[in-house]
């Protein structure tokens, strides 16, 4: 290290190009670190609160307002844990539909952060803004793929932000003939433009830098890349039920920060398509495992920047998953007499009973857990949400301690940018953290 | 099998691309305009008619017309910016306030039944006026003026806010000065160079001295105004038939279609604006 | 009289053929016993017994987003008025939608003449469908004399069991019927089952009013200070769903539309309802029809009393839409049965043979 | 002419609206075409100069560092357009008003809360002077659109002040009603063309209630299909809570 005595005080306000607000903060007084946080200021939202004494069938309309990026990923999480606590089983063709949906987001979401959000610092810009200029044709492309998974997304459950017609028990419509055409086309149409993503971003470089730690995602015995169904797994060898989510996050709280971290097995865990990514790489679609190979991703990747290149093989298994889905649901035609009618059950088609239900779905930034107590009516007496970036937020800290000593030689500016870009790269959703304040912040 | 658009020939909604050759900011919310359709052609209107002003991609309003059709070559209109006046919507009337010579403003129309002059000839007439009011009813006192000889007495009573308020000061002063017009004015709140009345414009009315039977009331202003103004032309004897009036209504087309106008059974843009009150009272929707 | 028949088993290809060259709407089932005129290429596509459809083809006519004119204002006030229209068949209109049809060619070719209407009128092509029996409960159609077809189509069919009966009105009907080739004409056998049909009919339907059809203005002349319209004011959540439904009801607002140029754009019309509380209301603030007892009144005397007056016609056309869609349970039959005994008019024989 | 100055800010909200934004697809790159983005702290890293055109304010106000915040940006911006229903209504962060603050504190964080500042929730409008507005949970963007070109035109845009039921009746939906279930429908703005309807699910409410309606007449409607009043009320309160600010202040204030 060129300088090692240096003094650098970083504080990035309002870390920009991540969903919701944060604040990284680094003091080092001649060469030693004396802070170096993570910090969330986003309001914090009482959701948890706020749906207590409403019905079990309200909720998923309600929590995934938590989040517009992974609105999908909540309402599912949310509708299974309902389901869980009344003891619904959802069919197999809703189970499918709500993959594909989860499928969906997952590339919708990982095309946003790649494009419009990692490709500016890896192309040097300020934002996506200027890229319309000098990449025209990129930033079409990716406005283009937006728009494609936002259209289906739009055909399967009305929109995607907030989607409607995915409720407990079921979907309130399903698509028609026309619809699966209307999709499948979509999706089809979208190839060619993956096809160009993959290359793209395989001229990208990111950061090297490495800390080994504990990933955690959805596992399962089964051939499939669990997104919605499994236990939770850890690369340090751990496997529990769903269930006991409680003991997989193990929140706490840190002295420096009141907001709220998890750990596992140790000081702390990733989630999100890296660590998905490094406990099921092998059960990738084949054309997903070809852009591993072919990009030099291998499970177990410890470079956190490299969660990009995960969302990008992620991007390639989603929509050949969600093309296989959708092929198999036309060749078998869907069910109609499955529409479930809406209403907080008014008609009660929905037998309701007491209980504790936990939902927990692999969204784009990882595992998201939701719990419900509900009384005999289905009236949720507690709830309670553990979000990705929650869990995520403890191990970035870690991350920006280690890399931190290794980047001081660089400028104020460079160092900045490493920082900002290593939070990015985890890609995260602050606006869903309910648990999350800077206390100095209310203090000051 | 797809839909198919093309140029519709005798489209109603056709607008013509007239020039504004003068404007005036009368009050801080009226302003005046003076129009010229394409090629000084003639608007060719009735005293108390309106034309459907356009200006696109903003909206289109109905105005009355408030010169006299003896005056050729050229319109004139009065806004009264609304989103100013009431402190919201005003679309099209702020978006006209910006508006100076030289611009150009869709129109259409004239549409309407104006004032009856044929059946006015040879009669008294008491014109009564309140605010806004003055703007058509102006049509209508210009042309009694510019054919003077054809018209019994003539009295003119007007009420305003405040002296500021009052629209072409100038030209009532100048009717004012006639020898053949009766004028008088009437403000609710004066201030201190005031030499007029101070009160409600109903006050005015029991201090006319007029024969009844050979009058005709014409009344224009505010809703609210009608219900008292007419009650007070019905003590002095005016036969129902000789109260006109000309009613304000939210209006769209202008072609007794879109249903905004309806009042009762009519259509106020094309039956009206103006009626006499032996119709209206009829009508309980009228006022 | 031009009859002529068409068997059952012929109606499918009879519908493809008719679409092969020109769209065809006609009602399609949604679920709910809910109905909607829509695109269809097969005859199977189309509901067998259909009450009358949530919208009426007034959607067709006056669509409820018409572009009346698009402009530039790159270079002063320049516009250029267009109508939009489709070649169509309207397949499987009932008799009281027929009705509704007659109302709104009268309300939009009396001058000033309202050409978007017109030409688009002009381009359709209209299948009546005869009820052989009551819809259902809603409906007021004999009332108002509509429950049978009174002209207003190109073709009408009626149901014979194993066959249709259909009245060939127009030229344009003749050609469809020479063109698809599917036809045989009509034998005394047919009209003979044609005229028990329409006999029958007389003793279904009945005045669904205890009114004689003659009384109905002045019911409504002097209703106008009833307390049924404080009743119904209580009740109405002013959603404008009666209007809407209403295949008589044309009211519109003109709206203008620019593109993100903000020079170039269009002038449009959509469907407005006097329900709505900011219909009436001008730039003052004021609203000449405030409660909505008043907005609920001006649209029964929209149908009742004032067209009697301007076209001598009633502009209800028994179709029981309003009634159907109304979430408050606002009834016309109950509304308009209730002003009869008010007035002393009520004629429980009224309309029965 | 320069192209205006638009800035994007957001407040406690799932910034869902703003990602409609990037849902545009390419129509996007039109309203770029249109509008200079100065700020948007979702996609850019930028910060904006002092005075700004346009600012474009997501989410409600739900503590003390977002008042004084807001009242900042106003004085920035010569127009401000409140998007979406948090910002234009409270949505759903108004929930939090139905319980007392402390107790929802609690709730959440334990014997920590007083380290979590909240004020109760408010509309944009509640707190500073609104220009326009794009209601929606989230926003509708044919409908932002028209706003947009509204403001930059200079133009009032009024929203829609009849029923969700007036487009739900133009795309031929079945009734909710007529399923025998409760639809906030006909006491909501429309402008959302059904949105939810269309999709067989019920209008929630979330673009505010028409401004006068008939609340005695709901009820009576509510009470002929059977439907308990209480989980009318919740639905009602989902989006509409921060409603009984405008009721409580509006005697108060003079427009
Ligand atoms: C026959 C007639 C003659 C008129 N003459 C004049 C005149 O000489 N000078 C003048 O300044 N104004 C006149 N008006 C009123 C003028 O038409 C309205 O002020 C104008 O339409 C408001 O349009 P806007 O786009 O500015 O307001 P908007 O933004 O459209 O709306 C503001 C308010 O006006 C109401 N409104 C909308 N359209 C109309 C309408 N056509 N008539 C009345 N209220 C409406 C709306 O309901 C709303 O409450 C006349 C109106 C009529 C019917
Ligand atoms: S008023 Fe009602 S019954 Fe009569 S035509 Fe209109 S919708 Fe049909
Ligand atoms: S479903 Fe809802 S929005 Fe649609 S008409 Fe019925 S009440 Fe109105
Ligand atoms: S239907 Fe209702 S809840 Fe749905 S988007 Fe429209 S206003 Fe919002």
């Amino acid at each position: 290290m060129s300088n090692p005595k240096r003094n650098i005080s970083v504080n990035v306000e309002y870390l920009t190009r991540v969903e919701g607000h944060g604040n990284i903060v680094v003091d080092v007084k001649n060469g030693v670190m004396k802070t170096c946080e993570l910090q969330i200021v986003e309001s914090p939202r009482f959701f948890e609160g706020m749906i207590k004494g409403r019905s079990i069938f309200e909720a998923q309309h309600i929590t995934c307002r938590i989040c517009g990026i992974c609105s999908c990923g909540h309402t599912l999480a949310s509708i299974q844990a309902a389901e869980d606590a009344i003891g619904f089983k959802p069919s197999k063709q809703t189970t499918e539909l709500r993959k594909f949906l989860l499928h969906m987001e997952n590339l919708d979401s990982h095309l946003l952060h790649i494009y419009l959000l990692v490709a500016p610092d890896l192309l040097g810009v300020k934002s996506f803004v200027p890229l319309i200029d000098s990449h025209n044709k990129v930033v079409r492309r990716a406005l283009r793929m937006k728009k494609a998974c936002n259209d289906v997304c739009d055909i399967q459950v009305g929109r995607h932000v907030h989607p409607i017609s995915a409720i407990v028990g079921g979907f309130t419509k399903l698509p028609r003939e026309k619809d699966l055409d209307a999709m499948l086309n979509i999706l089809y149409n979208m190839r060619p433009d993956m096809e160009a993503t993959v290359e793209l971003a395989a001229t990208l470089k990111f950061p090297e830098f490495e800390r080994d730690t504990e990933y955690v995602a959805l596992v399962s015995d089964d051939p499939e890349y669990p997104m919605l169904i499994g236990d939770v797994g850890s690369t340090d060898g751990v496997r529990k039920n769903k269930k006991e989510y409680k003991s997989i996050t193990n929140e706490f709280v840190v002295p420096h920060s009141s907001a709220k971290h998890t750990k596992l097995s140790r000081g702390s865990y990733a989630v999100g398509a890296l660590a998905r990514f490094n406990l099921n790489a092998d059960k990738l679609h084949p054309k997903a495992k070809e852009i591993a190979k072919a990009i030099g991703l291998k499970p177990k990747c410890i470079n956190p920047y490299l969660n990009t290149a995960a969302q990008l093989v992620e991007c390639v298994h989603s929509l050949e998953e969600a093309i296989r889905i959708m092929e198999e649901l036309k060749q078998s035609g869907i069910n109609y007499d499955e529409e479930v009618i809406v209403g907080l059950n008014e008609k009660g088609t929905i037998p309701v009973k007491p209980g504790n239900g936990v939902g927990a779905v692999e969204v784009p930034r990882g595992i998201l857990f939701h719990n419900y107590e509900v009384d005999e009516k289905g009236i949720i007496t507690k709830a309670n949400c553990i979000i990705p970036t929650n869990q995520n937020v403890n191990n970035a800290e870690q991350d920006l301690k280690k890399i931190v000593p290794e980047i001081l030689d660089k400028s104020d500016e460079e160092i900045t940018l490493l920082l900002e870009m290593l939070v990015r790269a985890y890609d995260p959703c602050i606006s869903c953290s309910a648990h999350f304040l800077d206390v100095k912040f209310v203090n000051r | 099998m797809t839909l198919k658009r093309v140029i519709l020939k005798d489209s109603e909604y056709e607008i013509k691309r007239a020039r504004i050759l003068r404007t005036k900011q009368m009050t801080e919310t009226e302003k005046y305009f003076e129009i010229q359709l394409p090629g000084g052609e003639s608007l060719d209107h009735e005293p108390g008619q309106f034309v459907e002003v356009s200006l696109l991609g903003i909206g289109e309003a109905p105005i009355s017309i408030s010169s006299s059709p003896t005056k050729r070559g050229s319109f004139e209109l009065v806004v009264r910016d609304v989103g100013k006046f009431t402190g919201q919507g005003g679309r099209l009337t702020g978006a006209l306030h910006k508006l100076e010579a030289g611009d150009e403003v869709g129109i259409r129309g004239p549409f309407g039944k104006g004032f009856p002059v044929r059946i006015l000839e040879g009669n008294d007439l008491l014109f009564v006026a309140a605010g806004l009011g003055v703007v058509p009813l102006r049509s209508l006192i210009n042309y009694v003026i510019d054919n003077r000889r054809d018209f019994g007495k003539v009295t003119i009573l007007l009420g305003c806010r405040t002296p500021q308020n009052m629209l072409f000061a100038d030209e009532v002063n100048e009717w004012n000065k006639r020898l053949d017009v009766n004028l008088n004015c009437t403000v609710d709140k004066a201030d201190p160079e005031w030499k007029g009345n101070v009160g409600l414009i109903t006050s005015l009315i029991p201090g006319v001295t007029l024969e009844p039977e050979r009058t005709f009331g014409v009344v224009v202003g505010p809703p609210i105004m009608y219900k008292f103004v007419i009650k007070e032309l019905l003590k002095k004897q005016i036969p129902e038939r000789q109260i006109l009036l000309s009613l304000e209504r939210h209006m769209k087309c202008g072609l007794g279609k879109c249903g905004h106008c309806q009042i009762n059974d009519v259509y106020c843009c094309q039956d009206g604006p103006v009626f006499s009150y032996d119709k209206t009272k009829n009508f309980p929707e009228a006022v | 009289m031009q009859y002529v028949t068409l068997k059952k088993e012929r109606f499918d290809d009879f519908i493809s053929r008719l679409a092969q060259d020109k769209k065809v709407v006609a009602p399609v089932a949604q679920d709910n016993n809910a109905y909607a005129f829509e695109p269809v290429t097969s005859g199977r596509q189309i509901a067998k017994d259909y009450i009358p459809t949530i919208l009426p083809p007034k959607k067709y006519f006056m669509p409820q987003y018409e572009t009346l004119a698009t402009f530039n204002i790159g270079n002063g006030q320049q516009m250029e008025p267009v109508v939009e229209y489709e070649r169509m068949i309207l397949f499987g209109v009932r008799t009281c939608d027929l009705a509704g049809i007659q109302c709104l060619n009268m309300v939009f070719s009396e001058r000033p003449k309202d050409h978007n209407y017109l030409v688009r009128k002009s381009k359709i092509i209209i299948i009546g469908y005869e009820c052989n029996d009551y819809c259902d409960e809603y409906a007021s159609c004999r009332l108002v004399h509509n429950h049978t077809p009174n002209g207003g189509y190109d073709l009408f069919f009626t149901d014979l069991g194993d066959k249709f009966i259909v009245h060939i009105n127009t030229q344009a009907g003749d050609e469809i019927i020479e063109k698809t080739k599917l036809f045989e004409e009509a034998n005394e056998k047919d009209l003979k089952a044609l005229e028990a049909l329409r006999e029958k009919k007389r003793k279904i339907f009945a005045n669904e009013v205890p009114v004689v059809h003659e009384n109905i203005p002045q019911v409504f002349e002097k209703s106008y200070n009833s307390n049924i319209w404080e009743d119904l004011g209580k009740k109405c959540l002013s959603c404008g769903n009666c209007t809407n439904v209403c295949p008589t009801c044309y009211c519109f607002d003109v709206i203008d539309e620019p593109n993100l140029d903000l020079k170039t754009g269009k002038r449009y019309r959509r469907w407005d309802s006097c329900q709505s509380e900011t219909f009436a209301k001008v730039a003052g603030g004021e609203s000449f029809r405030e409660e909505r007892a008043a907005r609920q009144r001006h649209r029964y005397y929209r149908k009742f009393k004032y067209p009697v007056d301007k076209f001598a016609r009633l502009f209800c056309t028994g179709c029981g839409r309003c009634s159907r869609t109304c979430m408050a349970k606002i009834n016309l039959k109950e509304t308009v049965t209730a002003l009869v005994a008010e007035q002393g008019l009520t004629d429980k024989k009224a309309g029965k043979e | 002419m320069a192209k205006p100055k638009v800035a994007f800010f957001d407040f406690a909200c799932c910034e869902g609206c703003q990602l409609q934004v990037a849902n545009m697809g390419e129509m996007l790159l039109d309203v770029l075409g249109a509008i200079d983005v100065v700020e948007f702290r979702e996609v850019m890293s930028e910060i904006g100069p002092d005075k700004i055109d346009v600012a474009i304010v997501e989410g409600s106000i739900t503590d003390h560092h977002a008042v004084e915040r807001i009242k900042k940006i106003r004085e920035r911006a010569s127009i401000l357009i409140a998007y979406g229903a948090c910002a234009c209504i409270g949505g759903v962060n108004g929930m939090k008003n139905n319980f007392k603050l402390d107790d929802i504190r609690k709730e959440v964080y334990g014997k920590d809360y007083k380290y979590f500042d909240s004020v109760e929730t408010r509309a944009v409008h509640q707190v500073v002077k609104v220009d326009y507005k794009v209601n929606g949970c989230p926003v509708y963007i044919p409908e932002f659109v028209k706003v947009l070109k509204a403001a930059l035109a200079g133009l009032p845009y009024e929203v829609p002040d009849y029923s969700v039921c007036v487009e739900c009746k133009l795309n031929e939906n079945v009734c909710m009603y007529d399923r025998g279930l409760t639809c906030l429908g006909p006491v909501t703005k429309a402008g959302c063309n059904s949105w939810c309807i269309n999709n067989n699910n019920i209008c929630y409410g979330c673009r505010g209630m028409v401004s006068n309606p008939n609340e005695n007449g709901a009820k009576d409607v509510i009470a002929k299909y059977n439907i308990p009043m209480d989980l009318v009320v919740n639905k009602m309160n989902m989006y509409n809570k921060c409603r009984e600010i405008d009721q409580r202040e509006q005697p108060k204030k003079k427009h």
